[in-house]
């Protein structure tokens, strides 16, 4: 079974700083991953190398098997690959369902005329818009604050807002950037069976950041640990918690070192 | 919200309306008089203005015409086309004036010629002095002298009594009448025998125009001929100076103005130029005119002798159509016949008579720069 | 009645309906899009010109003079986007700045155009009529544009460029379609004024008549269509009004100009949710 | 011949630098296209102009009290356009009004004289005018919406600066009439010829005069504590703000030196092209930008560089290619650089983190 997205050696050099070196791993379809590793360990230059912000100065980026390096940003989003950000990016004036509609028109062609004219075509395609909007604004319960502009929600439901948002567009695999930053332990768990639900209801892959061990080791299939750039350690999250280099990366070394 | 809503649609409707409300009186004979007031020609279209209000004021000391004050209306267009139509609107239909003392720049006289042409209102300008401005619009005059006949009268006399044979020409690219002047100018030294040597070309509001003339060192030429306005031609005169070229400059009624002397003192001595107004020419209209301007501390020059001239016109041509009533078409219309008829008005800015395109034809005043021995200057006329 | 609709006021309104059309375009450049643009009047002039062209040297008819000057400033504008609209936020404002500058200086320099004598006897075919009913189309033409799919794509690339990329929208194509339909709205606009005007040179369209297109759209609040009209009547509207002012006139325009900035930034319609 | 307008290039290329440091430092401290300075650099030379017509004509009375002007000035121009944009507090826009009054008085008394100011009626209706917006802000009930972070608040500066330009040219325009003043000979260097070329002593006063203020500008930016303010707050204003930093007092000086720059451009066109007009500031204000982003906005080197170099391809272009074209010189190599690299020679790539 080919996995859904495979990095195979990819590394990226700025100047002559390495923040990603030679990192190779694959996620299959339905499954949780999750990415982990001190502050500057390259974490996030990692999803922007997926979702193209940058390519990569060696190895190659495949989704579905298919080679994606040369492709741009909103091309591999049309492929099924989308993603929140660590500090939330939402369309901070237009509405919470504007915000979900936004990300549903990336495969429909623009339609300039048939909205200036106001076709029947025109009409037909917004219902059904709208229909499918307020099933995913159901899906998290929002759906009172439909017209609520997406600022002046709570942080919590932000975050949920943004999530749902990168399903929106019909990816398979979503990318979530440190979705638990500044939650506290009720939102935190809140969000764990949230992001199971999706995995089961909608069969979504997820390529998950976070800092909350926590939720990382209670949700995720597998996890990978990156320092300096590069991969250290992989496996289930019960492996990787007791491994030894994991904690030195993360406490340093401890004192007994110092004897022996 | 609903209150602040009403609040700006109403401060609009406010507005429009009190835009419309005219106010004429019956009992006054009403001329209007626009050009831009302020902006970077200002100077005109003010000087135009302080003509007109002159002659106005000595017809109203004199009784007026037909029994019925002259009343002056002036708006600034700021010689901006979109306002000079929306000032020629206002005058025709609300302040409803019996004739126009129009634009002194040709750009704006093309956009309100047909408006006021439409409307059967004389329009008469005082400075515009393109081709074509006055062509095929019976109710559009000017009293300006034509390039076309000052230009080539000029050159005539220039090669013919300083024999000045070698001409390179500067234009003011982004002016059109410095264009249109620059080509007639071109024409004639060509058609007298003469040659052009070089050619240049600056535009309005520069203030470094070293590179043009360092441009023009290793050419030799008896004069440079430059068709712009005067701020130009006093920094040309500094710069040829500076680079060490002594040759006078020749140009059109762009150039007569005080500040030529003001900015290049010596160097203006010699500089030749035509104009329908000779301020130092010893006929006595034009010595009274001098004199009651300068009582009022304005300047006499080709604008406001123009201006002038122009209120004056009207005024015959009122008087002998008997017009006591602006807002008749046929009063309009006879005025507009008595006017197109003049023949030999002697004013102030010479003698004319208008063509039947309603173009005035004059002889130029041809006038030089030259030092009046107690550190000033003055125009010799030397045709 | 008559003195309410003599001719002054009815060229007053054409031109209203003229700057309400190109200021339209300019909405959805910078109000909708984002894309700050300080060179819009230079596609008027490119409407101008083509329309004047196409009818004097050409003797196209007028109806069709009309939207092909609309469709040759449109393409202009496409053009145009191809090199700068990478460019961010004041970079793209100077940008379009220069290129408004260059323009007047080709229409300024090229024989066909007579350069700064201008073009005379432009047929008078802009009525009042006519600029109404164009002004209403346009505004019916861009309520729906702004309020349809291809209009959320437009304000989600100005709240956020790069999220709406990663939402995948192709923000280079929208952006260029965006200047392309906008510049095409300013060089109808253009089109009426020289058929209003009659007489047209490069010297009209100089650099300040963007700012005062920009002035019109921000003063009724950038992003609403009704805050251009009112933004585009105010300004047409309040230099007739100062006409009393005689010298004064120019300096309490600024004064209004700043007055209203400070005091009502988001202009008289902006961030209102009654998204017309 | 090309030495000689080399030269040409150079003098006009120190009055574009000097110009084109105020942007760059206004730019890179609030993100402010402030088209209001070019008309800072016009007021400069008029200023110089009435100086030396009616005080005294020794240059360096001129240029010095030209500059203390425009200082003032600058100050003015932050107080009353920008400060209330930045943080629309009731006190701010009592500043804003009480200066408005200021300039519509400066424009009234500047035609008719002191005496008819205080018997005309409109002054009287103004003065009560304000003082019933003053009371009312005061009381708080006018409140202006903070244009918040949208991108609205830019292009409100924008008009802001606009109408603050058209304010300016306006009223000199009024005070001193709309026609261009000849500047008295202030200063007599005399010329050299060498080689048959026509070098004159105010060249290369000029060259050197701007060399030298801009030295003592990137002293004082680089090597002294209210230098390094201004490059604290251009990095960072609410940074700056915990450190102790009063952003408005940092932004009012820069604002002052800038202007002070500006002026002295001011003059030394007067001196040199002997002429000033009201209308000239938004055309140099335009091409000194041109020169600033061209050099790298936000960089003091990069406005030097940049301001000579445009000077001097203005220069070239006019001479050996055709006059016409010269604004289109100027705007062609700006759209050529913001396509190649936008940031200019000398600034930084400020990448945006994702």
């Amino acid at each position: 079974m080919t996995p859904l997205l495979e990095l195979r050696d990819i590394s990226i050099q700025f100047g002559g700083l390495k923040a990603v070196s030679n990192l190779s791993l694959t996620i299959e379809r339905e499954q949780i991953v999750g990415l982990i590793g001190p502050n500057g360990a390259g974490k996030t230059t990692v999803f922007n190398l997926i979702t193209g912000i940058y390519r990569p100065t060696a190895g190659g980026v495949f989704f579905n098997s298919e080679n994606i390096n040369k492709k741009r940003s909103y091309e591999r989003t049309w492929l099924g690959i989308a993603r929140t950000f660590q500090n939330i990016r939402l369309f901070k004036q237009l509405t919470v369902a504007e915000n979900i509609i936004f990300a549903m028109h990336y495969n429909r062609d623009i339609g300039i005329f048939s909205s200036m004219l106001r076709l029947p075509h025109f009409w037909r395609e917004r219902n059904e818009v709208n229909k499918k909007a307020n099933e995913y604004l159901e899906y998290i319960n929002m759906l009172d604050m439909r017209n609520e502009r997406a600022e002046n929600l709570p942080y919590g439901r932000q975050r949920e807002l943004e999530i749902v948002r990168a399903i929106a567009t019909g990816a398979e695999l979503l990318l979530l950037d440190e979705p638990a930053a500044g939650m506290n332990p009720q939102e935190t768990k809140q969000l764990m069976r949230f992001i199971d639900k999706v995995r089961n209801d909608m069969h979504k892959s997820v390529l998950l950041i976070e800092h909350d061990m926590g939720l990382v080791m209670g949700i995720s299939d597998k996890v990978a640990v990156l320092d300096y750039g590069q991969k250290i350690v992989e496996g289930k999250p019960s492996e990787v918690q007791h491994n030894k280099k994991v904690i030195e990366t993360y406490l340093g070394k401890g004192d007994d070192d110092a004897e022996s | 919200m609903k209150v602040k809503f009403l609040l700006a649609v109403f401060a609009v409707c406010a507005m429009l309306a009190s835009v419309s409300c005219g106010k004429s009186k019956g009992d006054e004979l009403v001329i209007g008089v626009q050009g831009p007031e302020t902006g970077s020609i200002a100077i005109y279209g003010l000087s135009d203005l302080s003509g007109a209000q002159l002659a106005v004021d000595e017809i109203n000391d004199k009784g007026g015409i037909n029994g019925k004050k002259l009343k002056l209306v002036h708006y600034d267009s700021r010689g901006d086309k979109t306002e000079a139509v929306n000032v020629t609107q206002r005058l025709i239909n609300n302040d409803k004036v019996c004739a126009i003392l129009g634009e002194v720049t040709s750009g704006a006289m093309f956009a309100i010629g047909k408006i006021a042409n439409d409307s059967g209102t004389v329009v008469l300008s005082a400075g515009a002095t393109a081709e074509g401005v006055t062509d095929n619009m019976p109710f559009v005059f000017r009293d300006t002298l034509l390039d076309s006949d000052g230009a080539p009268q000029t050159i005539k006399f220039l090669t013919a009594n300083k024999n000045w044979k070698n001409f390179a020409i500067i234009t003011s690219v982004n002016n059109d009448y410095s264009v249109g002047l620059s080509k007639i100018f071109k024409e004639s030294i060509l058609s007298n025998g003469g040659s052009v040597v070089a050619e240049q070309s600056i535009s309005d509001g520069d203030t470094n125009i070293s590179a043009q003339i360092t441009a023009l060192k290793n050419k030799t030429f008896d004069a440079v001929v430059f068709s712009g306005y005067y701020q130009e031609a006093a920094l040309i005169l500094l710069e040829l100076r500076k680079q060490g070229i002594k040759v006078p400059l020749v140009g059109g009624d762009g150039l007569q103005s005080a500040e030529v002397f003001n900015v290049a003192k010596t160097a203006s001595f010699g500089s030749v130029f035509f104009a329908g107004f000779a301020p130092n020419a010893d006929v006595p209209v034009i010595k009274e005119f001098i004199s009651k301007m300068n009582k009022q501390k304005k300047t006499a020059d080709m604008f406001s002798a123009q201006g002038y001239d122009g209120i004056y016109l009207f005024a015959e041509a009122m008087k002998k159509s008997g017009m006591n009533d602006c807002t008749s078409k046929e009063q309009r219309d006879k005025m507009r016949a008595e006017l197109a008829s003049t023949k030999d008005f002697q004013g102030v800015s010479g003698k004319m008579s208008f063509d039947e395109q309603g173009n005035a034809r004059k002889v130029p005043f041809v006038q030089e720069f030259v030092d009046d021995g107690k550190g000033g200057y003055s125009w010799k006329l030397i045709n | 009645m008559d003195a309410i609709f003599n001719s002054y006021t009815l060229q007053i309104i054409t031109m209203c309906c003229i700057n309400i059309i190109i200021v339209q375009g300019l909405n959805l450049i910078s109000g909708i899009t984002g894309q700050l643009s300080l060179g819009h009047a230079a596609f008027m002039s490119i409407g101008a010109y083509t329309v004047t062209l196409l009818m004097l040297d050409l003797n196209v008819p007028f109806w069709l003079a009309l939207p092909l000057a609309g469709l040759i400033a449109g393409l202009a504008g496409f053009m145009l986007g191809v090199p700068i609209l990478r460019l961010r936020g004041d970079y793209l404002a100077i940008s379009t700045l220069g290129f408004g500058e260059i323009v007047r200086v080709l229409f300024l320099n090229s024989t066909t155009t007579h350069g700064a004598l201008g073009i005379s006897s432009i047929p008078h075919y802009t009525t009042p009529l006519i600029s109404v009913i164009l002004a209403i189309v346009g505004f019916i033409v861009m309520f729906n544009l702004t309020n349809c799919r291809f209009g959320l794509a437009l304000r989600g690339i100005r709240e956020d460029e790069i999220a709406a990329e990663m939402m995948g929208v192709n923000i280079a194509k929208y952006k260029m379609l965006a200047f392309a339909i906008g510049t095409g709205f300013a060089g109808i606009g253009g089109a009426l004024y020289a058929c209003q005007i009659t007489f047209i040179s490069p010297g009209d369209f100089a650099f300040t008549r963007s700012f005062e297109q920009l002035s019109m759209l921000v003063l009724g609040g950038t992003g609403s269509l009704l805050g251009v009209a009112a933004g585009v009547i105010i300004l047409t509207v309040i230099p007739e009004v100062l006409r009393f002012a005689t010298e004064y006139r120019m300096v309490m325009y600024g004064l209004a100009l700043l007055i209203i900035m400070v005091f009502r930034p988001q202009g008289l319609f902006g961030n209102i949710r009654v998204n017309l | 011949m090309v030495i000689q307008q080399l030269l040409n290039g150079l003098t006009l290329g120190g009055i574009y630098a000097l110009i084109a440091l105020g942007y760059t430092m206004i730019y890179g401290i609030v993100k402010l296209i402030n088209f209001a300075h070019g008309d800072v650099f016009m007021l400069g030379a008029f200023v110089g102009f009435y100086v030396a017509v009616h005080f005294s004509s020794n240059f360096i009375v001129v240029i010095l009290v030209a500059m203390a002007f425009c200082m003032l000035l600058g100050l003015l121009i932050e107080r009353t356009a920008y400060r209330p944009l930045r943080s629309p507090s009731a006190s701010n826009l009592i500043g804003t009004v009480i200066m408005v009054g200021v300039i519509a008085a400066a424009a009234f008394l500047g035609r008719n004289g002191m005496n008819t100011l205080f018997t005309s009626a409109v002054f009287y209706e103004g003065l009560a005018l304000i003082g019933v917006v003053i009371f009312l802000l005061a009381k708080g009930k006018i409140r202006v919406k903070h244009a918040g972070a949208s991108g609205t608040s830019r292009i409100n500066a924008l008009i802001t600066a606009i109408g603050m330009s058209i304010v300016l040219s306006n009223t000199v325009a009024i005070i001193n009439g709309p026609q261009r003043v000849t500047f008295p000979p202030v200063l007599e260097l005399g010329s050299w010829n060498v080689a048959g070329m026509n070098i004159s002593g105010l060249q290369l006063f000029i060259i050197t005069a701007s060399l030298v203020l801009m030295f003592i500008l990137y002293f004082i930016v680089h090597k002294t504590k209210a230098g390094m303010a201004m490059r604290a707050v251009s990095q960072n204003i609410n940074a700056a703000r915990l450190m102790g930093i009063n952003p408005d007092k940092v932004i009012g000086f820069t604002f002052a030196l800038g202007s002070a720059l500006a002026a002295a451009a001011g003059v030394l066109v007067g001196v040199f092209y002997t002429v000033a007009d009201p209308n000239m500031g938004s055309m140099y204000g335009l091409k000194a930008f041109v020169a600033a982003v061209f050099g790298g906005i936000g960089s003091l080197p990069g406005a030097m560089v940049g301001g000579f170099a445009l000077g001097v391809a203005e220069v070239f272009g006019v001479a050996f290619i055709a006059p016409a074209f010269r604004d289109a010189i100027a705007f062609g190599i700006l759209i050529l650089v913001l396509i190649i690299k936008p940031t200019g020679i000398f600034g930084s790539n400020v990448k945006e983190k994702v």
